[in-house]
Order: C-alpha cells, then structure tokens, then sequence
C-alpha cells in the first residue's frame, strides 16, 4: 500500500475490514465442512484466499450502488448485507434462503441489499451490469454498478462486447476482475495470449487499473478511488485484483493442475495474516482482537446454520411459481 | 402518421403498424428505449424505426455495435434496473448470437431468485422466409423460443396485431418475445386511428368454418386464409385460427375450434421436426383424440437450410396449394 | 483400462467408457483430437478425459480459453480443412453460446455450398439434472439440436453405446452432437473387452412388452427400465424403446413399437413444450393414430428452470412413479 | 507506397493489378444493373471502391492457401480464380452456380479454389478461418489461411475469441480487416470505443498492421510479407485495410448516414483511378491499356451473363439432397 493510502488507516477502519475478511473465510470454511456433511450439496465454489478483493470492494461502496456478482459470491453477499443465515439457508436449499432455495450457492439474490445474483454462465453477468449501469444513467441516478467476475471470463467473447458498450457510452459500471490466475483448471497463460488483463480493458479506452489482491487496504483504496470518478460520470473502470484460491475450484477438484508448493507459496500471502501482521507491527492490534472478530464471526455462522437446519422445504406446489409474474406457469 | 384523435381508418403497411406501434410506446412511457443494430441513422434493416431517430434522439434510438449477446444482456440489465427496453436482434438467424443471455439470464432470473427480480424486457426480430436470402437469413426458430419457460412469445400477422400487441408487451413484467414475419412489412391494410392494445394470451379465429380447423400464426396466416377461400370454393369451409402467440399457447381456443371441425392442419413455417406444430398436434393428441375423424396434419417447411433461388426457396416453405392438399386429405 | 485383445468383460462406469471410446478414436485416427475447456490439465469437467493429456499430449487434447463460440467454430473449421475434431462443452446450457457455429455454420455448409464442403465434427456435451447444480446447469437442450437440419444427435444411454456410438460419428462426413446425461456418468456395468462402433441411426428396444411402449432416451432409460419393473408386478408388461438418436428419428422401431402395444407413454427430460416427445407424439398421430387405444401421453420436466433444492429437482424431473402412473392411465 | 515497394513495381505486374480492379468493378456494375432487372435477387453487396483490397491480397497468396470471406465477397472469389460465369449463374440462382444457385450472392463457394464461402453471420467466419488454420498445422502444410471481414465484424464477441486463440496457438491465419468505416448506417466512432482496429489485434500480441486500402500496391505489399510471415509459422497476422465503399450497403439501402460530400470526397481517392493515374504518371500506362482492359472484361462479363441466363433451376426434387452427405434428408 502507498503512504497516501496508509494515511488515513485509522485501528476502527482496518479493524472492520480484518472483521469482514475473517467473517467471510469462517463462513466459507464451515461450508466446506457442510459439504461434506452432505447439508449443502450442487457444485460450490469457495474463494478462501480471495477474500481481500470482496472486502476491499464492498467498503468502497454505497447503499444504493448494485452489485453483480458470479458463482463464487458468498463473500459478496455476506459482506453486502445478506444476512449469513439468508445465505447459509439458500446454501441448505431452504425456503427462508435468500433465493427460497431455488438458487443454491451459486445463485444469492437480495433485492433488499441491491445484490442482483450469482451468475453461474461465466462472463454473462458482465453485460447485465453494463445495462444496470445504462438504466442508472438514463434516469439520472447517480448510482455505481459493480460487477465481479474472474479472469476466466476476459476469454468470453462478452466480455468484449460489455467493455466496447461501457467504454462508448460511458457507463457508471465498476468492473472488478477477480484474477486467481486458474479458470478451473487453465492457467492463464495457457488461456491468454496476453495474460495481463487490465490491458484489455484499457484497449478499450477504459480507465482500468490492476492491484494487488492480497492487499485489502490497496484494494479498498483502488475501489474507491475508481468508484468515484464512474459515479461522478466519468464513465466506466476496471479493476483487476490479482490474487489466488487456496482451495480447489469446487469441491470435485483434484487440482491436478498445479503444485502443492505454488499453494503454499501463495498462502504466504494470506490477506487476513498479512493484514494482521501489518496492524500487529505497527500496534494496530490488540491481544485478543483476533480472537474476539472469531468468536463473534462463529457464532454468526453458527446461528446461520441453526437457522438453516430448522428452515423449510418449499412446498412442492410453489414449484412453478414465479416462471411468470404472479402466476403459476 | 400522427394518429388523429378519432376512429378514422389509415391505410398502411405492417410495417407502419410496427412503428406507430413503437412511437406511441416511446411518446406513453419515458423508460421505453430502442436499442439494436442499425435502429437509429439507417432507419432500421426493414425500415420499422425510420424516423424515430429524428423523433426521439440516439438515447432512446440507440445504435448499438454488432454484438448481440451483449447489447441483449444490457437490455436485461436494463430491464433488471427500471427500464422498459425494447432490443431489436435484425433477423432470427442472428438471435442464436444473443440466446445464451435470452435464456440463461432472461427467462430464468425471476425463478432462480425467488420471485426478487424481473425482466421486463421486449426482443423485436424479423423472422421467416421469402425474401431470397439464403440459409442464414431465413429460417424460422420462434418455435425454439417457445420452448423456453419464462418467455412470452408472440407472432403478430396482422396489423392490428402489430399495432396492439407491442403496449402490452411492454406492460408485461417479464419477457417477451416478438416475431415480425418479413414477408409481412409490405402487406397493407387499414387501421383505425384509435387503434390501441390488444391482449396478448389469446388466439382468435379470423375465419369461422365447420370442416376443418387450419391452426397457423405469423407469416403463414395469409396462406391459411388463401387456403380456406380456395377450399370454400369446393364446399370446404375451413376455421382459420391464429395462434398470435406462441408461449402460452391458447389451448381454449384450438381445441374448440378442433372440436368443432373434428379436424386440424397445422401451418408451420418452421421445420417439420420439432416445431411448434409438433407440439399443437401432441396437445390435441392429449386433450381431444375421440373427437377427431382424422389424424392432425400438418404443413411445415421442408427440412433443409432455406435455398437462394427462388422456385426451392418457394418449394422449401409452406404454400397455400400445399395448405389445400392437407385439408382435402384429411377431409377426403 | 487398456482393452485386452479379448472378449473378456470389465467392470467400469459410463464415464470410462466414454474416455474409452476417446482413447480408441484418438489411437485409431491420427486426425482425431479433443478440444474444450478443461480437458486435459483438469482431467475433464466430469472427468471424462483424465490421463489423455498425459496419453496424447497437449496438441491432441487441447484446452481452450473460455470462449464457446469461438472455439467450436474451431471445430467447424478444423473438420472443413481435414481433420476430425471432436469438440467438448462442459454443459448444454454453456452450448447456447455456440449455438450460432453450430447452426448457421456447421449445420448449413454442406447444403448451402451446394453440397461442396461437409463439417465432419463431432460435438460432446453433458446435459440434464439430478446434481442439485440449479437453472443455468441443468437443462436438456436435446430435442432443440434434433429441429436442426444438417446435424445428427445422438444420446447414449448405455455403457455400450457410451463406447460404440462415437466412433461410428466420428466416420460420419456431417457434424454429429453427442449428449452424456450427467447421471449417467457414475453408472456401473461391463462392457466386453472387444466392445466396439454401433450404428448411430437405430433406436433398440430394451425391454420387450406387449401393453405398452415406454420411449425414452438418455438419462430418462434407467427410469423407464425401472417403471416397466414396477408396471410388470401388476402384470402390466412395458415395452421400452431408447431412441439412441433423435436425429434422425427411427420411425420405424418407435411406429413398430405402438403398433404393437396400441399404447405409448414419451419420457424425456426436456420441458413438456416443444420438447422432443411432441415430435414423437405427432409423428405417432400421423402414422399410427388408427392403431391406438389411447391417446399418447407423455411424462416431461415440469417447464421451470431447474431448481437447486433436491426436493424440488426431484419434482421437477420424470420421475419413475411419474412413469408408472402414466402408463397406468393409458391401460387402465 | 514506400520506395521499397516502388522498386519491384514493373508494367507488367502493376498491368495485371489495374486488369484484376477494373474486372472486379465492371462485375459488379453489372450485378447492380442485374439486380434492377431483377434476374438477382435477395441482398446484394457491392464492394465498388473497395477493389483495392482484395486486388492486392489475392495477388499475394499462393493456390494452396485458404480463403474465408464474408456476403461481400464477389471480387474475393473472382480473383481467387472461381469463374466469373460460375458466380454470375449464383446469383442469377441457378443450378450451374458455384453453390448450385443455393447461396446466391451471399454464399459463394468453391473446393477447386480453396474458396471456403462466403458467410453472412457476421464475424462468422472468424473461428471457422482459425479452425482450418489450425488443422493446416496440425498437419504440417504450409498453408495460409485468409480471412476477410468488415470493421463492423470487430465489435463481435467472436472476433476477440478467435484473435485469442490464433495468437495463443500461433495459427496460421491471416486476418484482412476491410475497414470501409461503416457497418450498414453505422459509423465507426459510433460502434467502437477505440476506433484503430488494428490496435485491437495488437491488443493480443499478434503481428499488426494498417495499409491505405485505397492504394492496390500497398496492400499487395503489406499482404505478402504478412503472408510470408505466417507462412514461415510466425502464427497469425493482421492487416487493417482503410477503405471505403462508393454505393449503398446492400441494395435496400437509401443511405441517410452519410453525405453525398463524404462520398464525392472518397471517390476522389478511387483506387483504379489512383493506379491508372500513377502509372500514366510513371509512363507505365499505354494509351489504350485501359480500354483494352475494360473491353475484355465486359466480354468476359457478358458471356458470363449469356450463361447464367442460358442455365437451368436446380430440379426440385434435388431440394433435399446434400443437406447430409450422400442422401436425401
Ligand atoms: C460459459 C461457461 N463456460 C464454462 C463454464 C464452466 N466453468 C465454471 S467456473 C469456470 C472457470 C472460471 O474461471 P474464472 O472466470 O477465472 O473464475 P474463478 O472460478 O477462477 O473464480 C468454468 C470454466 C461456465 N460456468 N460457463
Ligand atoms: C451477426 C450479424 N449481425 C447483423 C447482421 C446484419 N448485417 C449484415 S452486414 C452488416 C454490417 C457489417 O459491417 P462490416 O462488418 O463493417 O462489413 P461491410 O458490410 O461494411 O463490408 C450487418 C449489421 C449480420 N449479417 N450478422
Ligand atoms: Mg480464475
Ligand atoms: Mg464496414
């Protein structure tokens, strides 16, 4: 992080942002044990690792802004405003879940929270967000769309026609690319033949940046700076976090694809010990900071799962509805 | 063309009709935008949107660039966020471009977030045969999109249809698609000038018979109705019903009318196989078999890529003396 | 898993025997290669094709980018200019990205250039539901491919058509989709060591029955087999028909079949409107309506997008008592 | 042009390129006059003003290369070597055409030229050029294949996934970006955010180029050391052709998007007057070379008209066959 940065961390700012990262790793840990205890089933993506990016982004964010997000968005969510047990309930394919149980971990909705979904079509959120942002723009709300996807989908043909579309019309759409360096099990390079990707954005004119994903505070700090200049109307950015998931892809994946050792050296880099260790050195923290943020964050979580256990099945005969509006189909 | 405010009648062509259509849902509703392919400075490939460019201005008249997935996911997303998008894909064949974020963003968003978010978003394309322009220009998919839970589908033939099904399309909270026959922009007819909405669940009849129901919709319905007025010559008095849409199917009104007649001919521009009239004929198989003195036949293109020359691009689709042959073997 | 040169059985599952029937194109035909997203460092989405990078390298077992459309058009262009390429989508409902390659080109070329260029590719891709992976991972997109002119499809149901049915499409001078239902992937059986190609124009009765015809095809036989179990303890003896491939229809086996129960139950995955069981249905109505006892009927998905809940999957999906009750109602 | 590609310029070859333009441009004159009297039919694309282009790119390729092309593609398969009656009797739909009368204007193919078509989805014809090139490497034959395409072709996904992967796996492809500044009505400015197309396919790391694609010898130039360069395996190449079209984009067109003055102002820059006048110039040009040229062109063009109207309609019992191989569907 920059000195500019670092000048206005105050221990309440940094605090928070520990908090959060650590709320979304526990959480996305007791789902991977929910997995195997067979509770939540379906194909679910865990982003441990990641979780600099989500909580750098979503402190930089308004209320009102809208969040379009992928497969790989409980962190989203949670940190969103979601609440864990709407999200833990969806995940137990409950009704009480934030989607009525329809959606599963890779489809979160909360109109509440403005959070417009889990997109599980790599790279189709990413229009949908550019034409959130033109509707925004064309009733004259000042208001930022932000749209997470992975670097995977930079490969997608819509990917190009969204940045061609924002850029031209100057659309208050933030991209945020989460770049973990493997689409399942494709290494970029062996996707890419230009492998930085906050170069193509640029090619479209687009104000676009790259970060260091691991750095929270360096995150934050790009978020907000960039989604100041789309909401005053400068028209789009982009984002690139570089950054890296510890776990598999889903929880089929052998991970054949890469080595025990670059996992291991990227652990090195863990946001939340990295964070910690910067506060610790810099008397930020206090002894039992940690703990306390992980008492509280378990016992959020595990009132989430109390509250999913005790949730409903939806009622077959609700099946078909909402295909339409007000009618079963 | 600024409708007086009586019941006068205009004459004009459906493709007039489109555009009133579109002016007038403009002029109703301030969210209401235009967006797609050459709808602004070129006036529209089949001239629907000349002049609305000029009327409107290039926000609401909105060129957009040769990408079809991605300016029909902004329509979502635009839908999605308070909008009342109307996207405009040039010709079916192109749609398939766009059909990942029509079906697997679209169609299934209201379900997959339980009941949260709608799209109320309107797809306009010129479908259909006819014009000479090959196998990637002509071809006949509202079937497919019919197939979609989530989507509403509609086939206007007529001008009343294209003036009044629009509006309510438009109200409709989720999204719906229109198929503009382009066999059908030069046809004329007249118009009241009070000429509003029109429902768009409902099939209707558009010539009463006894003898046998002809189902048809879109481009097909003027062959249909050629086809009644040759067989009405020969004591034949054939129903002609319309779906008008596709997605739900008005089921009410095609078993009546099969009912009735005892028996049907589906008309069908698409390919036999698999299409629309595929599945009418398996609902009257299901809803009304004891009724019927005849199997169901029906009449579709044949199953081949839409040909260039002229004679096979005719002999490919359905033709009103092809229309006649199946009524007279299934009322023989 | 290397065949030995004898007809000796080996236990595997579907999955195997799909990679087998990829590992003996792939050694057979120099000019066969595997392209799509993960197959090869991950080992293949379901992974069907782990050990085949390590086997054939990674010109041969090509991972691609994230790009459907382009990398089938790939395809497209690979078979046009010698080689025979086989092209993998993870899932059907990523197909619709692809879905303009398949139709306007690979399907249209030989026609179109008037009969000069042929696409000889073979597409593979998983399709169906029952994994709890919800609305944009679970549909069956089949009978839409089989409205299409110019391709054929497939839908192996059985270990030996997993292992027999590619390498006969692979021979076939037009593009040839494959559809792996993705239940069938975990299904156990033996396949005899000198398995090999299978006609890919034939649908087979699996069971033989006098009362009534259960057609079906895919991820739906198992639960056909298991109705007819179920229908005969009540002494009622289902025939069941797997279609095998839905492009072309065998009208003969399917008219053959009906004719001799007198009674047909269609079981397919796909939503009830559209689907391909109307297709059957009205070729049914056409050509043996005089032959029935009762109007056909036929056991669809429930026309939602699929939900994640299991319960509701469950409900949403043909189920085997779905079947039995149907067959119980057109012999009861 | 550069001194460079002066040096090598004689008579005879400079004869050759003016014969090839003026060729192209009475055909399609004729196609115009054919459309009017309705003996063609559907879309028609005229490339009058474009000549340079595919004059000069065919001029530098070898017979076993490849070409790809798009519905404006008369001079492309004319020059390839298809013969003018073969087209002509095409588009007049009948059973002598290059697709059987099936294509029409279109849709033109021909295996004997490795003319591939002739593709009406735009950017269509983008994969489907990398996938032969593709297999031409995998075979080992020194082939390349050539793509042409309009600028417009640039916005769709499709371009940006098959630029990707032709750079990633070093393919053999040519790509000729035929930049007449319009997509139907369509301006340029107002489809893409960065208007230099070429600087799109540098975006991917592929050899890139623009050439005045109003100048014929600059474009052979240009052409045929890319071609030599992808020949060589240097994978694939970019050439950015700036052009214009002097008529409408199809003959459904009244061209309300642009001013008769732009026109007029492009038609100064014809490039067989800009050859003739150059050459004349250079005392290259005999005083009746140009109207020998035409002379035999419109013979050529004629007979071609004679048998196209002399041919036959496919029987319509053939309607069904070649949709799969060897049987009718
Ligand atoms: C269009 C499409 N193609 C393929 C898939 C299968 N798939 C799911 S996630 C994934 C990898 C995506 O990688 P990336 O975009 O980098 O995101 P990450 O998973 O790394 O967060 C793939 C190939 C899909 N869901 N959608
Ligand atoms: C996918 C697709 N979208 C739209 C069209 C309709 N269309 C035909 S030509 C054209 C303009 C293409 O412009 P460009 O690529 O610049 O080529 P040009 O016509 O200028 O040679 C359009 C929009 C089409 N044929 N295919
Ligand atoms: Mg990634
Ligand atoms: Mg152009």
């Amino acid at each position: 992080m920059t000195e500019a940065d670092k000048l206005h961390l105050n221990r309440e700012s940094l605090l928070d942002l520990l908090t959060q990262m650590i709320r979304v790793r526990r959480f996305e840990e007791k789902c991977a044990e929910l997995y195997q205890a067979e509770k939540i089933r379906g194909f679910l993506h865990l982003a441990v690792g990641e979780e600099a990016v989500c909580t750098g982004v979503m402190a930089a964010l308004a209320p009102e802004d809208a969040i379009v997000g992928t497969y790989r968005e409980h962190g989203h969510a949670l940190l969103r405003g979601v609440p864990a047990k709407d999200i833990m309930a969806e995940m137990f394919g409950k009704f009480e879940g934030c989607s009525k149980g329809r959606g599963g971990s890779m489809h979160l909705f909360c109109a509440e929270h403005r959070f417009f979904g889990g997109y599980a079509i790599v790279g189709g959120g990413l229009p949908l967000a550019a034409g959130m942002a033109l509707a925004d723009k064309m009733q004259g709300k000042p208001h930022v769309t932000v749209c997470f996807f992975g670097e995977g989908a930079a490969a997608e043909g819509v990917f190009h026609e969204t940045m061609n579309m924002a850029a031209l019309w100057k659309l208050p759409v933030l991209f945020i690319c989460e770049n973990n360096l493997y689409a399942m099990g494709t290494r970029l390079d062996l996707s890419e033949s230009e492998t930085d990707i906050h170069e193509k954005a640029q090619s479209y004119n687009m104000r676009s940046e790259k970060v260091d994903g691991m750095d929270v505070v360096a995150v934050e700090a790009a978020a907000a700076r960039l989604a100041a200049m789309v909401r005053k109307g400068d028209g789009p950015a982009f984002l690139e976090c570089r950054t890296y998931r510890f776990r598999a892809h889903s929880m089929f994946d052998p991970q054949l694809y890469r080595s025990k050792e670059e996992v291991e050296e990227w652990k090195e880099r863990d946001p939340i010990k990295r964070l910690t260790d910067w506060m610790a050195s810099a008397n930020l923290l206090h002894d039992d900071d940690v703990s306390k943020i992980e008492a509280e964050a378990d016992k959020e979580i595990a009132d989430a799962v109390a509250f999913a256990e005790a949730g409903q099945w939806e009622p077959v005969e609700h099946m078909t509805a909402d295909v339409y509006a007000g009618a079963t189909s | 063309m600024n409708a007086a405010k009586n019941n006068e009648a205009t004459e004009l062509t459906y493709r007039d009709a489109c555009r009133e259509a579109l002016r007038d849902a403009m002029s109703r509703d301030e969210r209401v935008f235009l967006m797609g392919e050459d709808v602004g400075h070129y006036g529209g490939c089949y001239g629907v949107s000349k002049g609305l460019l000029e009327e409107f201005g290039p926000e609401r008249i909105r060129d957009t660039p040769l990408s079809e997935n991605g300016f029909t996911g902004l329509g979502v997303g635009a839908a999605l966020n308070g909008m009342r998008p109307i996207v405009e894909i040039m010709t079916v064949n192109f749609s398939l471009l766009a059909l990942d974020q029509i079906v697997n963003n679209a169609a299934l968003l209201r379900h997959m977030s339980g009941g949260q978010f709608g799209v109320p978003l309107v797809i306009r394309m010129a479908t259909g045969a006819g014009r000479q322009l090959a196998a990637q220009h002509s071809h006949s998919f509202e079937g497919l999109y019919a197939h979609i839970p989530g989507l509403k589908v509609l086939t206007p033939a007529t001008l009343e249809d294209a003036r009044g099904m629009l509006w309510t399309a438009l109200e409709d909270p989720d999204p719906v698609i229109i198929f503009e026959h382009v066999m059908l922009y030069n046809m004329m007819g007249t118009l009241s000038a009070d000429a509003g909405a029109l429902p768009i669940d409902k099939a209707a009849v558009r010539r009463e018979g006894k003898d046998v129901s002809l189902i048809t919709y879109g481009g097909s319905l003027p062959k249909a109705l050629a086809a009644a007025e040759e067989l009405s010559k020969n004591g034949v008095e054939a129903e002609v019903v319309d779906l008008r849409t596709l997605r739900p199917l008005d089921d009410e009104t095609i078993l009546a009318s099969v009912r009735k007649t005892r028996r049907a001919v589906i008309v069908d521009e698409g390919w036999r196989t698999g299409s629309l009239s595929a599945e009418i004929s398996a609902r009257i198989m299901e809803n009304a078999l004891w009724d019927l003195d005849a199997p169901v036949a029906r009449v579709c293109s044949a199953e081949i890529p839409i040909p260039y020359s002229h004679h096979l691009e005719e002999a490919a689709l359905p033709q009103t003396p092809d229309i006649v042959a199946a009524a007279r073997g299934v009322t023989g």
